[in-house]
Parts: C-alpha cells; structure tokens; sequence
C-alpha cells in the first residue's frame, strides 16, 4: 500500500481549474508550502479554499491571493493580509467566513460521514442566516453541514510509506480533519520514513485518509509574529 | 486616574481562580498571563491547540510550530498538551474552559457582543470568537470604556455585525468593572480616582448604580 | 459438493483489489484474511482501533491491550496504526473502508440484512454491524445458504429485525455467488459440482438465473 | 492543577445510586479494574451504565451485574454474557443497544457540545423508532443526540499529575470520548508520572478533561479470547 509520490507535481495530478480544495495550516504553521508553490507554478485558477486563514501578501495562500488563483476562501480569520482586504472589498474575491470551531468540526464531519451537526456558535449573528436554529437544553443551535473538498492538502512532520502521518506542536491544527475529508488527501512530510518507522500509538492521522505523500525538498516555515524574551 | 491596558489586565487577573482553564483572547486579555495572583494555578489554552501555553520563547529559541492563536511564537509548559484544532473547540465547546476573555467593539447591555466586522470598512474573521461566546459560561470582556473617537462602546444596543448574543457577564474597562444583567449595565468597581459621573458620562447604554461602589484594588 | 467456510473465505477473497483497507466481521469473515491472492496487497481494518491488523500472535507473545473487534489477540503490521472507536467509526461512516465482508442470519432480495437479534430468544447486540451497512458502498455477505435447520437465509423479506435496508450487493454462500439488483437474487456462479436445481431448491426469494452459470474457481 | 487522589476510594467520592456512569473498554481490554472493584466494595446501586460491553460473568462490569447494582445498559454488544442475558430477558435488566459507532460518537458529541449530529447508522432498523429521519445527498439518515455522565471513569496506560493520558494500542476503544464526557472523569492509570514527563506531541487526552486520577495497585488484564499461533 505504498502510496510514496516523487514530488509535487505528480501529487497534485488531476488537480484543475474550479476545483474545491482544503489546505492545512493556522496562519503560517503547518501550511503546505511545497504545494502551494507547485500550484503557483501551475497557474490553476478559479479555485474555492477551504483554509482557516489566507496567508500573508507574500507567503502561503497569499502567492494564489496575488495571482488572482483563488475564486473564493472559505475560512474563519483573514486579517494581516491587505492583497485579500482589497480583493474582497472590491468583490473580486467572493468571502465565506465561518467560526473557527464550526470549520474543524465541519470538516471532520466531511470525513468521518456526519452530513450536519448542531452547534451553538454564531446563533444570533450574520453565520447563522439561513440555518435552522433548534433548541436543545434550552439553549438555541444552529446546523451545520459537512464540508469536503476535490482535493485536501495537508503538511506533517514525519510520515510512512503506508500515509501515516505526525503533526509537530501546534502546527497540527486543521490538517488531521481536512486530511480526512478530501476525495484526495495529498501530505507533504518533512520526513518520510518506511512502514514501521513510526510507533503506532503515536500515529495522529492514519494512513487510510492518504493516497498521496511524499517528502518537501525544502521548507522555509516562516514566523508570522516573532515574540521572545530575554533571558 | 484610567487604567492602561495593563491596569486593565491586572484586575481581570484577580478573577481567576485556582485550578481553571482560562482562554485569553487577542490584545489586552494576553497581557492578563502577566499577573497571575500569588497561589493561584491556573493552564491557558489557546485554540489553535495547546493547553499549557507558556511565556514567550528566549530569544532565539522560537519554533515555528510552536504558536499561539495570536500567532506568536510561545513555549510550553511541563505538562502541556498540543491537539487538532476540533479537539481544541470540543474542549470550548464542552465548556471543559472555565473562563474566556475577549476583548470587543461593542457590547450592550443585554449582553451581546460585536467584535469582528466593521461592514464596508474591514473584516477579519471571527476566528474562534464565535465559538467562544456562544459556548463559555463565564465570560469577562476587555477593553477600552470607548473608542479611538470617543465615542461609548457600552450601548443600549450594538450597532456592528454580532458575535454572539446576551453572553457576555462581565465586562472590565479602564474605568470600570461592570456586572451584565436585567439587561442593564451593573457598576461594581471603579477605577482608581475615577468617579461615578465619569462613568456615566462614558457609558450609553443603561447603567445600574448601587450605593457603594469600591475602587479597584491593584 | 458444497463450500465449507474455509471455500466461502476463499472464493471471498478473489473479490479484493490490490490497495483496499477492508473490515472483516466475525466468523467466516475473519478467514478470508488466511486467503489474500499473490500480489494483491490489503490492509485489515478492525473497528475497535486497528488499522493493519496482523495474524494471530505467537503462543506466549498475546498482549491483552492489543485485540480485534471479534475480542481475540492480534498482532499489528509494520504500519499499522492504533486510534480511538471514533476515529475508527469516522473511517467506516466516511467511506473510507473499500470492502466490509460479514455474516448475516437472514438477507433479502432487495438488499435488507437481519445479523443481530432474535425476539424473546437471543440479543447480542449489533455491535458496529449497522454503521457498516448504513455506510460501506461495497458489502459482501458471507453466510451458509441455509441455516442448521435447513430453512433457506435468502429470503423474499427478512423475518428478524433488520441490521440495515437495502445494503447488501452480493452474498457468497456455501452454494453460489449471487448478486442482488432489481429486487432479486442474480446468480453469478456455483460451489464447484453443485448443481442450479440444487441452489434454486435452498433460495426462498426470487432467483434469476442467466444462460450460462460458471462454476467457482478455487 | 494537581488532580492526583490516593486511590478509587478517593477517586468515586459522590459516586451515588441511580447515577448515570460512561465505562471506559471493549470487551475486557481498557477497562478501569480498580474502579469496578471499589463500586463492588461500595454497593452502589441502580446505576445506568454506558458501556460498549457488559464484560463476562465473573469479570469487568459482569461484576456488578453480578451483584444486581446496574439497573439500565446502555452498549452496542452484550454477546459472551450469560448472567447478563439471563437479566435482560427476565425484564430485571433494561437494556437500550445502540450501534458501535454512534454510541462513540454521541459520546464525543457530549464532551464537545454538539448536541445532536445526523447519521446514517440504524436506519430502517429498530434503532430509528422515534427519532427524526431527514435526507442528505439522497440517503437517509436519523438524528442521534449526545450522551453524558454524572461519572465517566476510563483506564489509561500512562498518565501525569495534570491528567493527560497516553492509552495503549487497542486498549483506546473508547476511553478517550467517554473522557470528555463526564461531569467527573475519573483516570485510572498503570503508571503515574510527574507533570512534564509525557511528551505534549503524544497526548491522546488532554488533561483538561479529567478531574481525578490515580495509579491502579493492579491490573489483571484478563483475555477475553486468546488466540495464538505455534512458532
């Protein structure tokens, strides 16, 4: 069940125009870099992005931002961008903002076959028109449905030849659910190590959420906010 | 006198209480990890997926996996935790959080909340924040008794785009703490030197006031 | 002559693809595993946290913390991969599992499947049974033609209490392979040496038999 | 935010008749042994318990049917029992069976304030009586609500003073779910480390969900089905 791809450009074979497509990563940890380059490289465009933030001007989703690739986003913050303000300010760019926590659990729901769910977040606001609100325990919810995309494109830290995949710290955040809810799940691994490589018990995402996996030739995993002290 | 934003920070810190889980939202809230009261342990969770968020790293030992919401770079403490971001809102969600506090735009006085869209001018996203509200029992808002313009950010109503609805308990300003209900706005403290008048002045929405109304203590 | 179930799991076993994850129920199922034809490689998946189950452990070497769904000591192959019942239902409801091979009490012609209880007389409980047919889009009932009292488990409607509706696309018995479609038993092929009277005579629902009905090759 | 208490006695403080309990395992593999004993010590009673399994007659939660304390079932399986079933058709036992992977779901659901989710599991079957079907993408599906528990008590391998938990290979199942979904957790551990001693990458539950754990004097681990093969 080996499902090793030599690069980028065969892991993002059949990859087209308008496709919906879901990208790991919380701001710039834990983004797929290596193919986000590959699809900026490729020029396909029209795309809808299911990703919690857009990137900054100059890196992650912001390269597919500048390139006019990206026809709509779906996701929960895209501050600290000024290409993406105007885009969607302009109307360029169409915006589908949803609460960070219903974006997880609606992409987890994608892959784990829970068409919709009932939640609490965004009662009352602008996110719940058009939903059903019931209540439950008093309290009123609204449902949400299940997202899935053409493509999922999730970056680990080690992977197996079987898909196995670890996350490093919280460069983990959306990729396990997205991982589970693409038609086809491609990871890109910091290391890729042979089947038997990893302790099973430590395994986040198992490798039956994988058809693609290879090995980032290099990744610059840019700090978006430097904060320290001194000692 | 008005707090600062530390001044703010340092009384919502007397709000904790031993043995929570607290999460602090962006701005003024981070700043309340700093005053942590003597014999009080309390974990910081931040959504994108740690428990046991720690201090800033030592200059140039920041990881770039290692953030936090805010997108800082930040260290772990012993016995800290990292899981995916639909672990992390379970735990918000379940209301596993004791304590959350955001910082806001508007809040009325039945206790909605606006934070994250100014229409035709910007958007950022909700981010967590709508989960947050909509899920926590114990909320505390953080900011400025009005804005840049002057203008009162407690309001009989709130103009902006909602975050959530009549969540909010407590609200912390720099002149004042103030207690949410009966769809009023409850004065509990004042700031150090400020007066009543100065409040009322400051606040638009319906404002509750009690014989006795303590200073804070710092 | 008719299959034993070790012929059932063989003739089972020419149905997987090379690259499938399949979950095997309890009984015969279990014993397609011993019958993988050269070069195609699967991987088992066991419901209760398993993926990349491996053959029963050497004696002395069982670990109670490490068994299958059907409760018995496993082992687990270079890459396999432990999680939690939710995770592992998440699989199976997500469609992530190519093939689900189980047992059945009663199927019937339109694709219903009874394999969990009987009124006043016995109730084990569906266990992750009625996940795996509401979501497999490929299921495969493996099953004796007739049950020990002779009386035909092909039915025109199920008599117990169903497990799912309309799910099963094929059974492969003792007897005959068979495909369901158009409300209707289709056979597909024979036990090597049995005969289509012989079938015909052990099927209770309908049954339609095409010109030409190969023989198993085992 | 030390959660460590001394023993099981310590650890079901306020354990009552008629409360509703989540049991961590599968079969007899992860289940919390030094719990079971201690609610057989104490004679408690008319308990409503959530667990996958009833355990076999003379151990796990067999035990305390045993002794007349569970008044209500709530399991997916219940085979390989024979007291048990003796019970449940002489009417002395209720018994609500529900499938394997919704029951793990709604309690996941319960730890993380989803109410209510939609799923296709049941069906046509039993199971749907009374419960709203709706239809998405063209399939039917029926609406199963979240479980929790006055008490959910699971058995983990490893554990630190702040509660998080590490589990090991199947003995998982469904402790960590029922973890989040008690109003007390109680953790039962092999071994009991000092916080820091677990690695934050390898957490399955985070501490954040239990209230009281403690290190088990014993653990029997009996096999259910031992199946071997010659050398």
């Amino acid at each position: 069940m080996n499902k090793v791809v030599k690069n980028p450009v065969e892991a993002l074979e059949g990859l087209q125009d308008d496709m919906t497509l879901m990208m790991g990563g919380f701001g710039l940890c834990g983004i797929p870099e290596n193919s986000i380059a590959e699809m900026v490289r490729m020029g396909v465009s029209g795309l809808t992005c299911i990703s919690n933030n857009a990137g900054v001007d100059d890196f992650g989703l912001g390269l597919l931002l500048q390139g006019k690739q990206i026809k709509k986003m779906i996701s929960s913050y895209v501050g600290e961008n000024d290409e993406f303000e105007r885009q969607m300010l302009s109307g360029e760019l169409e915006v589908d903002l949803i609460p960070q926590g219903s974006l997880a659990e609606r992409c987890r729901a994608g892959g784990a076959g829970i068409p919709a769910f009932y939640t609490p977040a965004g009662y009352g606001t602008e996110v719940a028109e058009g939903k059903e609100v019931r209540e439950f325990n008093g309290k009123p919810h609204i449902l949400e449905s299940a997202l899935t995309a053409d493509f999922a494109i999730v970056k680990a830290w080690r992977g197996d030849t079987e898909g196995n995949l670890i996350f490093k710290a919280t460069a983990r955040n959306f990729n396990p659910m997205m991982a589970m809810a693409g038609k086809i799940t491609v990871a890109e691994v910091e290391e890729l190590l042979p089947a038997g490589s990893l302790n099973p018990n430590e395994i986040h995402t198992p490798g039956i959420f994988i058809q693609r996996i290879f090995q980032g030739e290099t990744f610059e995993k840019r700090i978006e906010q430097r904060t320290v002290r001194q000692k | 006198m008005a707090l600062d934003k530390n001044g703010i920070a340092q009384r919502i810190a007397q709000e904790l209480r031993d043995g929570w889980y607290v999460n602090l939202g962006i701005g003024i809230p981070t700043l309340v990890a700093n005053y942590i009261p003597e014999g009080i342990e309390v974990e910081f969770q931040s959504e994108n997926g740690i428990l046991g968020m720690g201090p800033f790293p030592i200059d140039g030992e920041e990881d770039a996996d290692l953030i936090n919401a805010g997108k800082q770079t930040i260290t772990a403490m012993n016995g800290a935790a990292y899981f995916d971001s639909a672990m992390s809102f379970a735990m918000i969600r379940g209301q596993h959080v004791q304590l959350t506090v955001l910082g806001a735009m508007e809040v009325s006085q039945n206790g909605d909340i606006a934070n994250w869209k100014i229409p035709g001018k910007m958007v950022k996203g909700m981010g967590g924040a709508m989960d947050l509200v909509a899920s926590a029992e114990n909320i505390i808002v953080a900011m400025m008794h009005a804005n840049k313009a002057g203008v009162s950010k407690l309001l009989k109503k709130c103009s902006l785009p909602l975050t959530g609805v009549g969540c909010v308990k407590k609200v912390i300003t720099n002149l004042a703490v103030m207690e949410i209900k009966n769809n009023a706005f409850h004065l509990v403290e004042r700031a150090p030197g400020v007066t009543v008048e100065e409040i009322m002045a400051a606040t638009e929405g319906d404002l509750v006031i009690p014989d006795n109304i303590p200073e804070m203590q710092l």
